[in-house]
């Protein structure tokens, strides 16, 4: 009982965070409701018993991630979201076909998946072990990845960087 | 366990001074591109001796595999190399004289431009030709054969720049295709009936199947057609004469001692296969006789000289495919062996006289220039009593044991002796002829050239020399001439007692045995051809020392026969007539307009016309919004969502 | 335990952690002011109680009593909630912090520590890396240039430093094999020969020690790492346009940080509670708490001790020496360290 | 007691906003968001079904999902200041010029 309470609060959070990450004009506002979204399924991981990947996802997603976002809409001094003509395709054939997909979903989740339920901290998900499988079943993985997150690092310093010649930047139609 | 001699090492020794000189020689300088080619063929050559020396001691035939190849199946080619005394033989003629026009090409070619361009093709065609020689399969052996036509093709549009020498190239390949063709149908019908193409395998299953005519004798015509292309027979041959637009040292290398002899070499690697198809056999020889005849009348009337030893070499070929035409194989054999001495040594010899006298290559004007350049003159006189038969000379053993066998052998008749005795005398002929015009009289030519090029300066590539008038070629040109002269003299001697064709006989399965006691008509025989060549020696005697202005007068009495035989018998306009012209004619109608336009290009052009005008409606879609991209990704997720959902359900 | 001895002795836990930390933060500031004072030679607070020290009710007193001034063009939510945000993280992250020993007191066994889970180390860390949005956003709302660029540079700087931070704590992960602070703090127990204590700076970690430091001055913008607030550049940074009780706030997180990096290192550097034990039953209970209090006071006096006397770094300098020598520092440390414990194993 | 199809369906609500947001949203950070939020969808579903399965594959999956998130948003807000350095917009309905 007491899990189905936590459960429905913090799930509860994090739909109205996301909703509300829709429903704001201002990014830094989205960006605060997505850190809300993120906390919150953080404590649905503590119920789930990953306490490791909750402390991850607060401290990489939260602290991190959204950290650069924020610092981006700070740097980039973002303005109120403009209501621009939209995009005929997206509210014709995206909506509806977002809608039918989820409604399938949830459809299907709620009479086709069993109704065996999951126990409160229904595996904890010690730290030692997770990397004992990152670092033995998944060793090829992580080095792939750890080499992407290289990548990405110097594609974003480059990306980033000021143009050596310092022209203006050209203002196009 | 039979000793490992690394044989592929000579096919690729060469291969790797051609890529060194190709890809680099354009930075070095002309002694290090010598160098480079001198080193690498020279070391092909060693080992070919090593080869040879330790020969005794192998048991033939000796087949090293350096690498599985093509393996489809219980279709088996490998890279493979296969040694016996036929191989022994064509690896020393063409390994040894290889060498020595390599180093003549030193001084001859010292001048041009493109000098490693030159060694690097020189070296690329040792490798074909050494790879067709020592193939163990007929798939190996057909990439040597392709090899020495791209390598001779190349060589005679060496001087690509001269329209003529491009079209000789363009010539010498297509003709060859056409040969290349019926041979890979030969090669077609082996995999289809003996599931493989080694030598062993083949001529083991022919061995069993007994005389069954129809197959073998397609088998054999066919491998003829592709013999007559790379080997310059009727119909064929017309490419060669031609092909003398290339530089004199490839002419003496490629279209006189060795590539033109693969055709020869084919044949009798064949052996097995036409001594069970008798009607393929008869073709041979009745081809080897015709074109040995033909050309000795073309050449009689020709006045170029290097044109001269063209239709020579013609000839020549064909008393080789008269003697395999008539089952005496290992006399073909030998007879290949003297001519490339001879016929080498002929070539080099007039590259030095042209060289001499300044690129002209007009036997009208030249004369007396046995003084000038003694040397020439004596290397030159020893292959040309060689050729024309003068006994004790190469020539002369090689070429009577070949008419011996024309008439003796159970496949040879009398009139192949008869036309052999006739083309003898022809030959003794016009090379007298051409001995007197050249080395003998007095000096027709322009006097006193202040500068002069060589064979191509007539087109306009004049390279100068710093020293005029006429004179002896350099050392580095003379060492291999005399070589060779020496050769000529003694190369045949190895025929006394049938010591060669014993050598062979294991190739051959026949007994040598059987001739060496008949002595009586063979001795006849022999007096008989030595008298045609006498006779020959005495005609261009009378003809043009004695009496010059005969000819003249024999040639208006003969009238439209002379004319004809000037023209070459107007085979090239018989060709051109015939096949060329409707065959530009059909493809310029049918394949390009027809086809190739209308059909390909049609497809082509409206496909691509088709997809724009699809896209023209499709574009839309790519509206450059972000977000209708996205809109179109969500549909089609759901799409799929419903598609798996219903799949679920089934 | 029943659930209602749980949660009444829980809630008595928070009162007194929450109590002693304003508290000490309080003191700390006058603390701050007497050391810096006595180092620039001069007194420090004296007028308010015997050697200042009603100095810190005086300020509070103050601050709640001054106008709350609200410029105009603030983004008033997050102009509100940015203090909030700032003071609330820095507070909480004292809940997996021990204190000392499992004691009883009246039958109950109970730990000096509001709540020990085994990921604790985690959650301070989770919880500090959050706290950078009250300076962010503050920086942001106030709308003003010298705010912005104070947050741009607290975001920048605590994001990059956090690695090094991060990595250098792994290095004690590693020794002691847990990420709870109370098994941190047991895995240093004993001595080395008698009289070593094994404390983690003593077994290996001293360079991971000193990363620790210097990634956690620049986390919590102190001095040499206080660009954001650089007085003479910015003003006063990301809380320049604030006043009365929401400065006192930030005021608040930055010395709540202090203490919770300072407690931190001795937890996790020098041995937290471990001392020498002796006397009667009451003192064996006490003393741990008082090394562990000793400890964390010697490191808020290194905080001000520092501040006193070394200038401030220039932007590019701190971001240089963060990316380019102490973080590859840091993965040298923690290279080294794991090579040694898995030689040892 | 919670059904496992409960915590599917919050990673599938999640999801769907996700989508969402990219699908209405104009402002490319805020889209970028969107995207942030799907994953987090996902990660959910993976948490879930690792308790569900006893299987901590899937919470290891989370940190590769977390990683490449990572990586994504260095290189993506890289992009994004640069696309505002020329255009100086933020807005997806004006950076336009890739198309016909």
């Amino acid at each position: 009982m007491l899990h189905l309470v936590l459960f429905s609060v913090f799930g509860l959070i994090c739909v109205a965070g996301a909703v509300n990450l829709l429903a704001q004009r201002h990014p830094i506002n989205s960006a605060l409701s997505l850190v809300v979204v993120m906390g919150a399924l953080s404590a649905e991981y503590l119920l789930l018993g990953a306490e490791f990947v909750a402390a991850v996802q607060v401290i990489v997603y939260a602290g991190a991630i959204m950290v650069l976002f924020v610092f981006v809409i700070m740097l980039l001094n973002a303005g109120v979201e403009e209501r621009t003509g939209g995009s005929r395709v997206a509210l014709l054939f995206g909506v509806p076909g977002m809608l039918i997909g989820s409604l399938l979903v949830a459809w299907v989740l709620l009479h086709r998946s069993g109704t065996e339920a999951v126990s409160i901290g229904a595996l904890p998900g010690p730290p030692r072990i997770i990397g004992w499988l990152l670092f033995h079943d998944f060793l090829l993985p992580f080095e792939v990845t750890s080499i992407l997150v290289l990548i990405a690092i110097m594609g974003a310093v480059v990306l980033a960087a000021k143009p050596p010649s310092a022209a203006p930047p050209k203002r196009e139609g | 366990m039979t000793p490992n001699l690394h044989l592929w090492l000579i096919p690729v020794l060469p291969l790797i001074g051609a890529a060194v000189n190709g890809l680099l020689g354009k930075k070095f300088s002309r002694q290090t591109v010598v160098g480079v080619a001198l080193a690498f063929c020279g070391a092909a050559f060693a080992m070919a001796l090593i080869v040879a020396a330790k020969f005794g001691s192998l048991a033939a035939p000796h087949i090293e595999t350096l690498a599985p190849w093509i393996r489809i199946g219980g279709f088996e080619a490998d890279f493979a190399f296969y040694l016996d005394q036929l191989s022994l033989v064509m690896l020393l003629v063409v390994t040894g004289v290889g060498f020595l026009i390599h180093i003549y090409s030193v001084g001859y070619m010292w001048e041009e431009g493109g000098f490693y361009r030159f060694f690097s093709y020189l070296n690329l065609f040792m490798f074909f030709m050494l790879t067709l020689v020592l193939a163990s399969n007929y798939l190996l052996m057909f990439i040597g054969w392709e090899g020495v036509g791209l390598a001779s093709y190349l060589l005679i549009g060496f001087w690509f720049t001269k329209d003529s020498a491009a079209a000789a190239g363009k010539k010498a390949f297509i003709v060859n295709r056409i040969g290349d063709f019926g041979f890979l149908i030969a090669l077609f019908l082996m995999i289809k009936h003996f599931g493989s193409l080694n030598f062993a395998e083949v001529f083991g299953q022919v061995a069993n199947h007994g005389t069954e005519t129809g197959l073998f004798t397609s088998i054999g015509l066919l491998l003829l057609v592709g013999a007559c292309g790379k080997s310059a027979q009727i119909p064929l041959y017309v490419w060669l004469p031609d092909a003398m637009e290339g530089p004199t040292p490839v002419s003496a290398l490629i279209h006189a001692a060795t590539m033109v002899t693969a055709g020869v070499y084919m044949v009798a690697r064949s052996h097995v296969i036409f001594n069970r198809a008798p009607d393929a056999m008869m073709a041979v020889a009745m081809v080897g006789a015709l074109t040995a005849l033909f050309a000795a009348t073309i050449g009689i009337c020709q006045t170029d000289i290097k044109k001269v030893l063209a239709y020579s070499t013609i000839s020549q070929l064909g008393y080789m495919f008269l003697g395999c035409g008539v089952a005496a194989y290992s006399a073909g054999i030998f007879h290949l062996m003297t001519h490339a001495f001879f016929k080498g040594l002929l070539f080099l010899a007039a590259g030095s006289v042209i060289h001499a006298v300044g690129g002209e290559q007009d036997m009208r004007k030249m004369g007396g220039l046995r003084e000038k350049i003694p040397w020439t003159f004596w290397t030159m006189t020893a292959a040309t009593f060689a050729i024309a038969g003068i006994p004790g000379f190469a020539g002369f053993f090689s070429k009577d044991e070949i008419l011996w066998q024309a008439y003796s052998s159970p496949h040879g008749s009398w009139v192949y002796w008869a036309l052999g005795v006739f083309t003898a005398l022809l030959t003794s002929f016009y090379m007298f002829r051409l001995w007197f015009m050249t080395f003998f009289g007095e000096y027709r030519g322009e006097a006193e050239r202040e500068s002069h090029g060589h064979d191509h300066s007539r087109a306009g590539a004049p390279a100068p020399h710093g020293h005029g008038g006429i004179h002896e070629s350099p050392k580095v040109m003379l060492a291999p001439l005399v070589i060779l002269a020496v050769l000529s003299v003694i190369g045949g001697w190895i025929g006394i007692h049938h010591h060669f064709e014993n050598f062979l006989a294991p190739v051959f399965e026949s007994g040598a045995a059987g001739h060496a006691e008949a002595g009586g008509p063979e001795t006849l025989l022999m007096g008989i051809s030595i008298a045609a060549a006498l006779l020959g020696l005495y005609l261009a005697y009378l003809l043009y020392w004695k009496r010059p202005q005969l000819p003249q007068q024999i040639a208006a009495g003969l009238g439209g026969f002379y004319r004809a035989v000037l023209n070459k018998y107007y085979v090239d306009e018989l060709y051109a007539t015939l096949f060329v012209k409707p065959l530009i004619a059909v493809s310029t109608r049918v394949f390009w307009h027809g086809i190739d336009q209308n059909i390909i290009d049609a497809a082509v052009d409206n496909s691509a016309e088709g997809a724009r005008e699809v896209s023209d409606s499709v574009r839309r879609m790519q509206s450059g919004n972000l977000r209708s991209y996205a809109g179109w990704i969500a549909a089609g997720a759901a799409v799929v969502i419903v598609y798996m959902i219903w799949m679920g359900s089934q | 335990m029943s659930i209602g001895t749980y949660i009444l002795v829980s809630v008595i836990k928070i009162v007194i952690a929450l109590f002693v930390l304003l508290t000490a933060v309080a003191y700390s500031v006058w603390l701050e002011r007497k050391v810096v004072g006595h180092i620039q030679n001069r007194w420090g607070p004296t007028r308010v109680g015997p050697f200042g020290l009603l100095q810190p009710m005086a300020d509070g007193v103050k601050f709640l009593f001054k106008e709350d001034l609200t410029p105009p063009h603030v983004y008033k939510p997050l102009y509100i909630a940015a203090p909030m945000i700032a003071v609330i993280f820095a507070l909480t992250s004292i809940a997996v912090i021990p204190i000392g020993n499992v004691v009883t007191i009246a039958g109950l066994e109970i730990p000096l520590q509001i709540t020990d889970v085994n990921i604790g180390l985690l959650i301070v860390l989770g919880i500090t890396s959050l706290g950078v949005y009250g300076v962010a956003l503050a920086g942001w709302s106030s709308n003003s240039k010298y705010s912005l660029l104070g947050g741009l540079r607290a975001s920048a700087q605590m994001v990059s430093y956090e690695i090094a931070l991060g990595l250098s704590l792994i290095g004690v992960l590693i020794m002691s094999g847990s990420f709870s602070l109370r098994a941190i703090v047991e895995s240093q127990g004993g001595h080395f020969w008698g009289f070593i204590p094994r404390w983690n700076i003593f077994t290996g970690q001293i360079v991971g020690f000193f990363i620790y430091l210097i990634a956690a001055y620049a986390e919590t913008n102190r001095i040499p790492f206080d660009l954001p607030e650089a007085e003479t550049e910015l003003v006063a940074g990301y809380h320049t346009e604030y006043s009365a009780m929401k400065f006192a706030m930030f005021f608040m997180a930055e010395y709540a940080n202090m203490i919770t990096v300072a407690c931190l290192a001795t937890l996790l550097f020098f041995g937290g509670w471990h001392g020498p034990i002796f006397g009667p039953a009451i003192l064996q209970a006490l003393l741990p708490v008082f090394w562990f209090v000793a400890k964390v006071f010697v490191f808020l006096f290194i905080y001000i001790w520092v501040r006193g006397t070394l200038p401030r770094f220039r932007y590019d300098q701190l971001m240089a020496f963060g990316w380019k020598f102490l973080l590859p520092l840091a993965i040298a440390n923690l290279v080294v360290t794991a090579l040694v414990v898995a030689i040892r194993a | 007691m919670v059904p496992l199809a409960y915590y599917l369906l919050l990673g599938a609500i999640l999801f769907a906003c996700g989508v969402t947001g990219f699908l209405i949203k104009r402002n490319i950070i805020t889209i970028f968001m969107s995207i942030e939020l799907m994953l987090n969808g996902v990660n959910l579903t993976f948490v879930a079904f690792a308790a569900h399965w006893h299987a901590l594959s899937g919470q290891v999956f989370v940190f590769f999902v977390m990683v490449v998130a990572a990586a994504e948003a260095a290189v993506g807000l890289a992009i994004i200041i640069a696309v505002y350095r020329t255009r100086e917009t933020l807005n997806v309905d004006q950076v336009n010029l890739l198309k016909l």
